[in-house]
């Protein structure tokens, strides 16, 4: 190990420092009541989030959406600008209610620009990507298209909220169906899961083994 | 008058910009996008500007409880003291975040600390299996067969030793996997319209803060 | 007495503390990655649909990359973002890397840049990294109307006297959306594709979001990169074996692991059940 | 005047804000809209019980979303955990258990701090001090101080209703280690199947909304929920007569449709 050899780098430092960390917040799988390896790593973790958010998102941002415009003469910027001010509002006991006026333009328009999209994208489109589930000459391919159509289909059926107990019982058939394929698919999402989480474990094991200890 | 403008102008404000948003996507009428685009930009210069509100929320959630000494305050102290090393080094360089000790720091403590936690998931994952997937009922036995031809499908060394496997795998995820699929990616779609037109007529409160 | 024995090892193995399993994980780890088998793997087709869309794009096209490369899980997502950005590079196609979610994979990103051969791409015109942008799904809408929306690249410079925008001003002038791994695939299609005339996109999805790509898939999707296992395969493809190929046997144990421990559990489970109701 | 590939969805927008429209002013004048029952919700008074018995607190979190509430896909689903929030406070006033929230939007402090304490104050109870707590806004940090917390206060219920990622699992096992009894429910799809198979009860999807409506039982709720319903019936018979008319020649009905 290069440190005891007296040559002290930023690397050798840093590697260190991340494998104390790593290591403090491995402890969590001995679920002890109260430690403070663990809580030591995650106040560290929230303070740094909090750091380069300032760095990277605010002030990133406020120099490339508004500074930037405001010097080639977009004045109409300080619009926006006031009304995103009206935010820190929030911290004034009396006033606190106008900060509601930009919470509602941020809100709206997300929900707005998400929700049309969403009726676009994920319902109209799909519902016509049905047309190309079509019926041809071989058999297997039918019984597989008429499969997916209806999957598709009972699920939508199933999460009817507002249906009449007498109207409910008459499409048992149809939500028992369809929970049986939601595990299906539950079971499909399981499984594809288990590789992406596992590859991040041996990312850190990767990291202590080769970049620390230097093995390999 | 206050009521007004504390509950009915922030609701209105959100409805018309509904209203307006929808309207853009589906009446070709060049002002109208005009108004639409410049109301995104809007909002997107108060959503930057709002990253600061949850930063000052944070920081005086965390001093008031080191002020009243709660317990594990210095914990926070130092939460407090990481948080001002990053933001005094994030801005050091050139541009934002370009200084080499904020680079550093992102490199050999931010990020172990952050994937190390997600990498936890990896036990939690492994218990889960061994809890949960035992054969009860109808439902848990298509559960486990299901995940199970998954599981090998995905395997790296199935598909090189047993490339007779891999339909069934392809089956799965083609035909039925994907049928469902169409039908949550429809249903999640149902709930955010019924959302955004519950905002339409100014129902939906709390999306606007206003919470009295 | 052999009964009582067996009720006592059924029961043990039913009611195991995870932290067994969790010691032997680990060790299973450990040694795959200091002893790799280098067992055989097979090219689905999903993967082999991303590799030859990509290869059948003329040089000189134009593809914008959503890249949020998080650092919590910067190991599983280094190997995929560098086999697209490789061959991107190698296929000499002109890039623009934006990131829209994750405000980290900016300092991350650039470690990702040091270890692409970018051959004698110049910057500018031929790739530009615009770094993160805040605001989401309304900042995709405005970012896809006007590629220079965001004012300035990650490193300061004006989008608007960079060559590369000349070309492209709109999402009409692009030729192939990337999307990379997580849940953003989704906004990706919802911004940029659908409104713009279904424009054809790739997919870097983890694992679990395989079922839902699978109803776009094959418009506007022409191929799916099955997170770390796609992004092995991808490797074969190009024949240059990377960080993801070096996984593959930790991934293959704990597929195995987890198959053995199921099939254990319920051997178990349903042979103490039977010989309850036999007593019964 | 209209854009191309649009139209359709705008016949919809517009068919469903009638209805939902429709259907509001019905439930204000008296008609009933019935909404089938949620197992997760009758469960919130079993879980309190049990933790009442036990002396043991309970611990709920509304989830995480990227940029706070304000998140196009995973806000809506946090405020709909909120709003279940309120049921649960009432509940826990009610038998007398200290409650936890654990939030990773900081606007939502003083919206949740609200809905406890009046919860509480309605029930003749002294609020619990410390009750809500804002951890942080980014995921990673937001994971490891719920999962202390659980460590550290040993809860008797957990439950987690809201938007989740990753983090869904974690919670749920380190619950589960802890003998809680948990009740969840996410639209996230991507982890509804950890919180569906390691939970007592669970609501899927588009539930979380109905939860709150069936709670609320007020007009928006209702009316919006049967306005749904209708948007599903036209997806459901514009589904079956695409299919049909893809496969009888009827190629016009597609046509029609990418109108």
């Amino acid at each position: 190990m290069e440190i005891f050899s007296g040559v002290v780098n930023d690397r050798v430092i840093g590697l260190w420092v991340a494998a104390i960390l790593t290591f403090f917040i491995f402890t969590y799988i001995v679920r002890i009541k109260q430690n403070i390896f663990f809580k030591f790593a995650e106040s560290t973790i929230v303070g740094a989030a909090l750091g380069y958010t300032v760095v990277l998102v605010m002030a990133k941002n406020i120099d490339g959406l508004i500074i930037t415009q405001a010097v080639k003469g977009n004045f109409l910027i300080v619009i926006p600008v006031i009304l995103g001010l009206l935010l820190y509002f929030r911290f004034a006991p009396n006033y606190q209610y106008l900060a509601r006026i930009p919470v509602a333009i941020i809100g709206s328009v997300g929900i707005g620009v998400g929700a049309r999209a969403a009726l676009d994208a994920q319902i109209v489109k799909q519902m016509i990507a049905v047309s190309t589930l079509k019926l041809s000459a071989d058999m297997f391919k039918n019984v597989n298209n008429i499969i997916i159509l209806l999957c598709g289909i009972f699920t939508v059926i199933y999460f009817f909220f507002t249906l009449k107990p007498t109207l409910h019982r008459k499409i048992i058939p149809i939500t028992t169906t369809a929970q049986y394929i939601l595990f299906i698919y539950f079971g499909a999402k399981f499984g594809g899961t288990i590789f992406g989480r596992a590859v991040l474990l041996l990312g850190r094991l990767q990291f202590l083994l080769f970049d620390w200890l230097g093995i390999g | 008058m206050s009521t007004i403008l504390r509950r009915q102008v922030p609701l209105a404000i959100a409805s018309i910009i509904i209203l307006i948003v929808f309207l853009e996507y589906y009446i070709a009428y060049a002002p109208l996008k005009t108004l639409s685009s410049a109301i995104q930009q809007w909002a997107i210069i108060c959503a930057t500007l709002a990253v600061g509100v949850g930063v000052i929320n944070a920081a005086l959630i965390k001093i008031d409880k080191i002020k009243k000494k709660q317990p594990y305050w210095y914990f926070d102290a130092w939460m407090l003291i990481v948080f001002v090393i990053f933001v005094v080094t994030g801005f050091m360089g050139k541009t934002y975040g370009e200084h080499p000790i904020f680079q550093w720091m992102m490199q050999y403590v931010y990020l172990p600390v952050d994937s190390t936690i997600f990498a936890l998931v990896a036990f939690d994952i492994v218990a889960a299996f061994y809890r949960s997937f035992r054969v009860r009922t109808g439902s848990s036995i298509i559960l486990l067969v299901s995940a199970l031809i998954i599981m090998l499908w995905n395997m790296p060394m199935v598909g090189g030793l047993w490339p007779g496997f891999m339909p069934l795998g392809s089956w799965v995820l083609d035909v039925p996997a994907a049928g469902v699929g169409r039908g949550i990616t429809i249903i999640t779609a149902i709930g955010l319209v019924g959302f955004s037109i519950r905002e339409l007529f100014m129902k939906e409160r709390t999306v606007v803060g206003v919470v009295d | 007495m052999i009964h009582k024995d067996g009720k006592g090892f059924s029961n043990k193995i039913l009611n195991l503390d995870p932290r067994i399993l969790w010691v032997i994980l680990i060790v299973g780890f450990v040694y795959t990655l200091l002893s790799p088998l280098g067992l055989p793997i097979k090219i689905d087709k999903y993967t082999l649909d991303y590799y030859n869309f990509i290869e059948s794009l003329p040089p000189g096209s134009i593809a914008v990359v959503q890249c949020d490369i998080e650092s919590a899980s910067y190991s599983a997502q280094l190997p995929i973002a560098q086999d697209l950005f490789q061959h991107l590079f190698n296929k000499k196609i002109k890039v623009i890397q934006i990131a829209l979610h994750r405000a980290d994979s900016q300092v991350n990103f650039e470690r990702l840049m040091k270890t692409i051969d970018k051959g004698d791409a110049v910057y500018g015109e031929d790739w530009v990294n615009i770094g993160f942008v805040e605001g989401k799904e309304t900042a995709m809408a405005a970012f896809a109307a006007d590629l220079t929306w965001p004012q300035k690249d990650a490193y300061g410079n004006l989008l608007e006297n960079l060559p590369l925008f000349k070309e492209a001003k709109t999402m009409n002038d692009i030729d192939l959306i990337c999307s990379s791994a997580g849940d953003y695939w989704l906004s990706n299609l919802r911004q940029w594709s659908t409104p713009y005339g279904q424009k054809p996109m790739v997919v870097n999805s983890g694992g679990a979001q395989l079922p839902d790509v699978y109803p776009y898939y094959p418009t506007p999707v022409k191929g799916i990169m099955n997170g770390i296992i796609g992004a092995a395969q991808y490797e074969k493809l190009q024949q240059r074996p990377g960080l993801a190929l070096a996984l593959q046997d930790g991934l293959s144990f704990v597929g195995a692991f987890l198959i053995v421990i199921i099939v254990i559990t319920n051997i178990v489970q349903i042979s103490t059940r039977y010989k309850e109701g036999k007593k019964l | 005047m209209f854009v191309n590939g649009h139209v359709i969805g705008m016949i919809m927008f517009i068919v469903t804000t009638i209805a939902i429209y429709w259907y509001m002013e019905r439930v204000k004048k008296g008609a009933e809209i019935f909404v089938r029952p949620l197992p997760a919700m009758v469960a919130i008074d079993e879980a309190m019980g049990r933790c009442a018995e036990t002396g043991k607190p309970a611990h709920f979190t509304p989830g995480f979303s990227v940029g706070g509430l304000n998140h196009p896909i995973m806000g809506p689903g946090v405020m709909a955990g909120l709003t279940i929030l309120n049921r649960v406070a009432e509940s826990a006033a009610k038998h007398g258990v200290r409650l936890i929230v654990s939030l990773a939007q900081p606007e939502a402090v003083a919206l949740a701090t609200e809905i406890v304490s009046n919860a509480y104050k309605l029930e003749n109870q002294p609020v619990p001090i410390g009750a809500v707590r804002f951890i942080s806004s980014e995921q990673y940090p937001y994971t490891a101080g719920v999962l202390s917390t659980l460590m550290e206060e040993r809860p008797a219920a957990n439950l987690m209703f809201g938007y989740f990622w990753s983090e869904a699992l974690q919670f749920a096992q380190a619950g589960n280690y802890l003998g809680c009894m948990q009740l969840a429910g996410t639209d996230s799809i991507g982890n509804l199947p950890f919180l569906v198979l390691t939970c007592d009860y669970c609501l899927i999807g588009e539930e979380l909304y109905a939860a709150a409506g069936s709670v609320e039982k007020s007009p928006a709720m209702l009316g919006s929920l049967r306005g749904q319903d209708i948007l599903r019936l036209m997806a459901v018979i514009s589904m079956i007569l695409i299919w049909l008319g893809s496969n009888f020649g009827l190629s016009w009905i597609t046509d029609l449709f990418r109108a």
